[in-house]
């Protein structure tokens, strides 16, 4: 047996699993290529997104109108990337409305987001040179419970008349709650989720809408920050290579399975070994080149010989290692 | 007060919740303000709560002291270096002070570089089986019928295998449409090219248009559910309170 | 480092000691001390250490799982086995490490709640002190906020040991467990329930707002939302293919089958829907992950300057 | 206002009362809906039927009341069709703290009807244990592809005699060592920690299967196409479906090439919320039509008069 595989051959490369590994080895470096391309570069093209040339309007209306713009930075747990970019984009909105000095209101899911939304907030205040304009209670903590949470904001949107609300991140059932209750009062909404779940129930309220990946674009349309720029070219490259990849795929599967007559099987690959099979049998997709690629198989008799720890006891049931 | 009371009081105060709430259909009044306001206190008591007993207990404190041995279950020893994580934690709380505030980015940098970590980690194993999935044959492999023909009245499993084996022509139009869809999709979210060939423009719009498609279908069935989650309620009101609870129906 | 990382192992070491010992107290004081030291320290550093530091936390933090994912992991590991040398060394560190580090960003998070308690204080107590516009309703949060939080804690601690089988069984509940069962079960779940079930007639209204035969986009939206409802429900689906059953009496192998609701509904989901979604999915996820390389090597500049 | 504006703008509060009502009143008169299982729920009931005798099928329960119209009927369903086949069932939840509570509930109410009717109840310790609630969906799904003995060490269930052991020595989680000694593993949830058990999960050498709610439906059935999940409940629907397939079995008329013919179990108390709520639920979806056609031809008769 291959007891003397060498360690540097790790449980997750063995068979086709290298496939993994290798291919999102290849989207970073692609991401980061690019992030290091678009350097000084500020004149890269980024096609348009309806919804962001909405937020100056927005915020306009709702100076006119003396009545606060609203921003809710979705419902993750902690902060995680899509707080952070919900918090850039509402960090431009904040910079506008703090310029015309028209008051801004955050509602944070959690403490870790208000934290963040905490510093944030502050630092665009201070870059505007406006520091003694910023209220922390601006950025409130409403609560970590999602229907709470819910009741709480839109018992916020219609007190406060929000005149614009912006609800940008992960947004779950609550979605339309915040939508129709926005709109109850007339309020501009550009909204987005990276749910594609919630998306069609913004799509029906709100008046602007991200959908989906137009969500991470925004802040490079917004800033041009180059490395927000380059990286968006580099997950441009990203989804051009996922495309690729799927179109050499079809072709790949679509003449091994044989066009018009039926490829029959004599042999299987299992448990990453070739093996005879007793009698033909046709081809499925998991048999093709491709199938097997995207597919680690392991195998079961692969075994170790190491030296045991000589003070180790075991448990009375043996566990199994996490080799997974 | 007997249980079979306590339940029915309990019943009643949950229905009085519920009428508390939906009244801000009618209009935002100080009765749903009352209630809203309430609901906000309970959370955040309740988080409190549970950020003890369900969190910091088990997940930090055993870990710190350890634990004496309980009936059968042996002693485990206190590592204390997971106290560090208060000071840490700690750091947090500077988010307020004009000097320091930058010291609050330090755990949020731990959280926010773990999650960032995972996402290399997942990536993969979320995408990688669905990429493998849309590799799908273009071509019948077999043109005895359009349609795929039907396995309800064969028996030898054999035969069944072959014919799902089999793809048939009005199979492949669809991993046709399915891969277009797809590709359209994704063209449609390239957001540093500028489009200018005619192909691309029509896979870009056939793109938002196909998206549509399939946010009417989530919307259809995501109705389903809101809809379900009204009848329970109502449920609970007519059936639950009224009729089981107050009048004592089965 | 080791022995801190494989904490099965009950052995005592310098990483550990032993449940209410002395000798664990004194190195969970030492332990805080040298914490609090640390804070001074950071609050020392000079302005352009700061940003590095943060990165470097950041990253740190961020490596584990990338070196959990590319580094080697060892082939079938069995308990108790030695690492044969230096790669599978630190592979085993790795493999022990996981289910420590896993639980470092919820216990962090959890930490930070009194943040948002703090704001929630500030925001309502100030509002009651300056008798501000619905400051009975602020009075009315705090009040049940503490309230719960004391219930809660009381209720708990009432069923810790064996005492806690005994409570499962309500005929044996104190008055504290009534209360908190009142508190938690019948009011905030229900309020939950409740939230939940009101989007009900946010979805009403808005689709009698919304979908109007506007624009094409509009009315796709409409066609194919309707066309999913229709498939859900049961007796209309059983009419429509009924219906379609008529036509062919039965003959499984008619195409005319495909006309059935449930099999358009279907095609719809599986082909359409399906690609649809995995094409968003496949954005967002590359999105996700870009945003997740920005952040853990800080190339991101948060407050999106421009 | 001619008659078009009067139908493009019926009030809110209007639209609401009708809707409570429509929603209520079917509720008071029982009626049996037909109905055609789909696929994923045929699926989902052949793989919970074919499961071996006695093996141990892995839970993850992430509802709570607040989605109780769906989960809870998903979760009966489970829960029944286990218990008569008497396979072995452990819970856990990451997704809210009161998981586990609630699901004890439900399972004390099952085991009540069985009582009335006098037949055998399925135990805690001995049938089912409830390992209990993890923070953090993510590390915990980690956790068990990694090594379930660990990721559930010093979870503790109350025993027949009233006293906690560790679950580890109970009948259900004996043999039990890798994620991969489970005959199946199922996750019931209202959120996301469906997505996010499978993006960590699966590839471990379980199989999948889920019940989630009519919204994570559409997100789910990607999976289930990709063959990452044997079977799918979604929603309503899915409760009724399973309802039906418990009564009926999988018929020859629903030609299951991947299950043939499955037996049922009629006659048993497989009436659950999914045959309580479903008539109501054709009744409020038919008033989403209405009032959106009713829109429609508002504008329409409003357009046509602008000509």
């Amino acid at each position: 047996m291959l007891s003397q595989v060498s360690s540097w051959r790790g449980d997750q490369y063995l068979d086709t699993g290298w496939v993994g590994p290798f291919f999102t080895l290849l989207l970073c470096v692609f991401i980061l290529i690019n992030i290091k391309r678009a350097g000084g570069a500020k004149d890269l093209f980024i096609r348009r997104i309806a919804g962001l040339n909405a937020i100056d309007e927005a915020v306009g209306r709702a100076t006119e109108m003396g009545r606060p713009v609203l921003m809710v930075p979705g419902l993750s747990d902690s902060v995680n990337a899509i707080v952070v970019q919900a918090l850039n984009i509402f960090s431009y909105v904040s910079r506008i409305a703090a310029r015309f000095s028209n008051p801004i209101l955050i509602c944070c899911y959690s403490a870790p987001i208000f934290t963040v939304g905490q510093e944030v907030i502050r630092d665009v205040y201070n870059q505007e040179g406006l520091a003694d304009k910023f209220d922390p209670d601006s950025v409130r903590y409403i609560s970590d419970r999602q229907f709470a949470f819910a009741a709480g904001v839109s018992g916020l949107i219609l007190r406060e008349q929000a005149a614009a609300t912006f609800f940008m991140g992960e947004f779950y059932a609550e979605s339309l709650i915040f939508a129709e209750t926005a709109n109850s009062i007339g309020a501009i909404q550009i909204a987005s989720s990276t749910e594609a779940t919630q998306t069609p129930f913004f799509i029906a309220a709100c008046d602007y809408v991200l959908i989906g990946d137009e969500f991470y674009a925004a802040s490079a349309y917004l800033t041009r920050q180059p490395v927000l720029v380059g990286s968006l070219v580099g997950q441009d490259w990203c989804k051009l290579t996922v495309a690729f990849t799927i179109m050499i795929g079809l072709i790949s599967n679509t003449v091994q399975l044989g066009p018009f007559k039926h490829t029959q099987l004599t042999e299987e690959k299992k448990d990453a070994k070739m093996k005879p099979l007793e009698k033909p049998r046709p081809a499925s997709l998991n048999d093709t080149f491709m199938g097997n690629l995207f597919k680690k198989q392991s195998d079961p008799e692969l075994k170790i010989e190491r030296d045991m720890d000589p003070n180790f006891k075991p448990a009375e049931a043996p566990a199994e290692g996490g080799a997974g | 007060m007997s249980h079979e009371n306590y339940l029915k009081l309990k019943l009643g105060i949950g229905v009085l919740a519920t009428i508390g709430l939906y009244s801000v259909l009618f209009r935002e009044n100080k009765f749903y303000r009352f209630f809203e306001h309430i609901f906000l206190g309970l959370a955040s008591g309740w988080a409190l709560v549970v950020l003890w007993t369900e969190t910091l207990k088990e997940k930090w404190w055993d870990k710190v002291v350890g634990s004496a041995a309980i009936n059968g279950d042996p002693a485990t020893a206190g590592y204390w270096a997971y106290v560090l994580l208060i000071p840490i934690g700690l750091m947090g709380y500077f988010v307020f002070s004009k000097k320091h505030n930058w010291m609050s980015r330090i755990p949020i940098g731990i959280i926010l570089g773990m999650w960032s970590g995972q996402q290399i980690q997942v990536w993969f194993n979320r995408y990688g089986p669905q990429m493998r999935d849309s590799m799908k044959p273009l071509l019948p492999t077999s043109t005895d019928s359009f349609f795929v023909p039907s396995t309800a009245n064969l028996t030898d499993p054999a035969q069944i295998a072959q014919i799902n084996a089999q793809v048939y022509p009005s199979e492949a139009l669809t991993n046709v449409v399915y891969v277009f869809t797809l590709l359209c999709v994704l063209s449609y979210f390239l957001f540093s090219f500028e489009i200018k060939s005619k192909a691309l423009k029509v896979m870009t719009t056939s793109g938002r248009w196909l998206l549509m498609i399939g946010f009417g279908a989530i919307f259809g069935s995501t109705v389903m559910m809101r809809f379900t989650l009204l009848i329970d309620r109502m449920y609970f009101v007519w059936i639950e309170f009224l009729k089981q609870g107050i009048l004592g129906g089965s | 480092m080791g022995n801190f990382l494989l904490q099965a192992q009950p052995s005592l070491n310098f990483w550990n000691g032993e449940n209410g010992s002395t000798g664990l107290w004194l190195k969970i004081g030492l332990a805080l001390l040298a914490g609090i030291a640390m804070i001074f320290v950071l609050m020392q550093a000079p302005s352009q250490a700061r940003r590095p530091i943060v990165m470097f936390v950041t990253f740190v933090s961020g490596l584990f799982y990338v070196l959990y994912y590319f580094w080697p992991r060892p082939v079938d590991r069995q308990p108790g086995e030695l690492p044969r040398d230096f790669v599978e060394t630190v592979s085993f560190y790795i493999d022990d490490a996981f289910g420590i580090v896993t639980d470092l960003s919820s216990v962090l998070s959890g930490l930070l709640l009194g943040l948002g308690i703090y704001s929630l204080l500030s925001v309502h107590l100030r509002r009651i002190s300056r008798k501000q516009r619905d400051w009975g309703f602020s009075l009315v949060l705090l009040v049940s906020m503490f309230g719960m939080t004391g219930i809660g804690y009381w209720d708990w601690i009432s069923r810790q040991g064996e005492a806690g089988i005994r409570l499962e069984d309500p005929n044996n509940w104190t008055r504290i467990n009534y209360v908190k069962d009142m508190f938690f079960d019948g009011v905030l779940q229900n309020m939950d329930a409740a939230m939940f079930s009101i989007i009900a007639f946010y979805i009403l209204s808005a689709a009698y707002r919304a979908f109007r035969v506007r624009s094409i986009e509009a009315t796709i939206l409409l066609v194919t939302a309707l066309i999913v409802i229709l498939s859900l429900m049961g007796a209309v689906e059983f009419l429509w293919n009924g219906a379609i059953d008529g036509i062919t009496r039965n003959d499984a192998n008619s195409f005319m089958n495909n006309l059935k609701l449930t099999e358009i509904s279907k095609w719809l989901r599986d082909t359409v829907q399906g690609a649809a979604i995995r094409g968003i999915d496949f954005g967002v996820g590359i999105g996700a992950l870009a945003m997740g390389l920005r952040i853990w090597l800080s190339l991101e500049k948060s407050g999106g300057k421009s | 206002m001619s008659l078009g504006e009067k139908l493009m703008s019926i009030p809110k509060w209007a639209l609401y009362v009708v809707l409570i009502l429509v929603a209520s009143v079917p509720l008071f008169v029982p009626i049996k809906v037909p109905n055609q299982p789909i696929e994923p729920a045929i699926d989902l009931y052949g793989s919970l039927m074919n499961l071996p005798e006695g093996s141990t099928v892995l839970l993850a329960s992430d509802w709570t009341k607040s989605t109780r119209g769906e989960s809870n009927g998903s979760f009966d369903a489970l829960v029944k069709i286990l218990m008569r086949r008497n396979i072995k069932l452990a819970i856990y939840s990451s997704g809210d703290p009161q998981a586990p509570q609630v699901a004890r509930d439900a399972i004390a109410v099952l085991n009540n009807e069985q009582r009335a009717k006098g037949l055998k109840t399925y135990d805690r310790w001995n049938d089912w244990v409830t390992v209990g609630f993890f923070p953090n969906a993510e590390a915990c799904a980690n956790a068990i592809a990694n090594n379930v003995r660990t990721a559930f060490s010093g979870r503790t269930e109350s025993t027949p005699e009233g006293t906690k052991r560790d679950v580890f020595q109970s009948p259900v989680l004996q043999k039990i060592n890798k994620v991969s000694d489970f005959s199946l593993m199922v996750v019931i949830t209202a959120s996301k920690t469906s997505n996010i058990t499978i993006e960590r999960i699966y590839g471990k050498g379980v199989n999948l299967a889920m019940m989630v709610t009519g919204v994570m439906g559409p997100e789910s059935l990607p999976y289930y196409s990709s063959g990452q999940i044997q079977g799918l409940g979604v929603g309503l629907k899915g409760v009724y479906d399973m309802e039906q397939l418990m009564e009926t079995g999988i018929t020859k008329e629903m030609n299951s090439s991947k299950w043939g013919v499955v037996p049922g179990f009629p006659g048993e108390s497989n009436i659950g919320n999914g045959s309580r709520y479903y008539p109501t639920l054709h009744a409020c979806l038919l008033l989403l039509i209405v009032a959106v056609v009713v829109g429609n031809i508002g504008t329409f008769l409003t357009r046509r008069k602008a000509k």
